[in-house]
């Protein structure tokens, strides 16, 4: 691990977005938030907006650089994750 | 082996003859559309928006249509899907397989549909009458639907 | 729920658009469309002739998508078959199936080609270069494809 | 039974059809000829063409007034009586 810091681009979609109150943004993620679980806890300790868009954050899917994603992927070298709710398109 | 997004409505006739103009190989093709319905939960839906992903969506797509093309002979696929506003009775999504022969064509279509549902990052909100609008929710169904094609190498178990 | 049986090829999206016109009910729907392959066994295909039974042929139509509309909840339904003489890459069939949800449609199209393929009499004869035109053999796989349907109240058992 | 004639409407398709060398005939059955499997096996005596037409009585299928039947379907009563071999459409 170096020290330099880590930047990445976050996207939300759909009520996440309307949460959040945003639809993307660059954040320097901290030393310890490694995994797709771990960002989304810091991500809730955020704000209101962050905290209601990820009160259960079970329900929440992510993908990084525009792969579907589970809970416990690394979110090391990630340039993009995208936090939206279950699709309901078709 | 196509997709296409964005808001433009889909002639479905047109599309099948664009795929199989001048060939002869093909015996058999399925087409689904999905569209909007006019109530949701009993009650009648006067507008309905559709949100996407624009980069990641195309890529599920793609996906989807080449896990098709690996698991069935297929001859031609193509994947439609609008996004942004549409009102009831309006075209959503169009998936059209094409094989020598019906079941290949009937499965893949299948296969496409059940995976897009639960793969595709497009994500529905509609307004039911004297209401705001809101996040449709997901249905288990979809879920259950897409794991069907995992139990076996193809075809689903029903 | 119509059945139409005759020498005139069908646009599928014409036929998709007249059935589903103006209704907010139907979320889904499917066709089929079988097409004249350039080959037989291997080799290319010259011409081909389809023979009905008239009366018959349009009775057992009948009774297919009258079969299908008691297993799935369909809003709407077509079968279209061509007669005379065709060639490579002409329509032969249409099935059109609709309804509220995907399965039901994808369901009951299958089931009424499966069933068409084995009830009604419509009898191909083919051409291929060189020889006399010869009458198409009747495949094991189409009564397998029929029979599945009688194992269980809906779907195909794969 | 009665010993009126039963006049009954013959209808032949495919290779059926072009072995028997007629599209359509009206017979007259004779007694004890009850069922479709005596029927074609009438049939089959009646000349050159039938007899190439049902030398495999088995594989013809058998419709009586446009539905199918079994071979061991009665046809008293019958109008229109058709012999096919299995179907080929779709």
């Amino acid at each position: 691990m170096g020290a330099a810091p880590r930047t990445v681009k976050l996207m939300y979609f759909a009520w996440v977005r309307e949460r959040v109150g945003t639809a993307s943004e660059e954040v320097v993620l901290p030393a310890g938030v490694t995994t797709v679980a771990d960002l989304k806890a810091w991500l809730a300790a955020r704000g209101t907006g962050y905290e209601a868009a990820f009160v259960k954050p079970g329900v929440i899917r992510a993908a990084i650089d525009r792969r579907h994603v589970q809970e416990t992927a690394s979110i090391e070298g990630a340039g993009e994750i995208a936090f939206f709710p279950p699709v309901t398109g078709g | 082996m196509a997709v296409r997004v964005g808001p433009d409505d889909f002639d479905i006739g047109a599309e099948v003859k664009a795929l199989t103009a001048g060939r002869t190989d093909i015996g058999a093709v399925v087409t689904f559309t999905g569209t909007v319905r006019g109530e949701g939960s009993g009650r009648p839906i006067t507008a309905m928006e559709l949100e996407h992903y624009p980069g990641m969506t195309e890529a599920e797509l793609v996906r989807v249509e080449r896990e098709a093309c690996e698991r069935w002979p297929l001859l031609a696929s193509l994947v439609v899907h609008r996004v942004g506003p549409l009102r009831p009775g309006d075209n959503i999504v169009l998936v059209i397989a094409a094989s020598a022969h019906r079941q290949a064509a009937f499965e893949a279509a299948e296969f496409m549909m059940d995976y897009l549902k639960t793969k595709a990052p497009f994500w529905k909100k509609e307004a039911v009458a004297g209401e705001a609008a809101r996040w449709v929710d997901a249905r288990d169904e979809d879920d259950a639907a897409a794991e069907r094609w995992n139990r076996k190498a193809s075809g689903p178990s029903r």
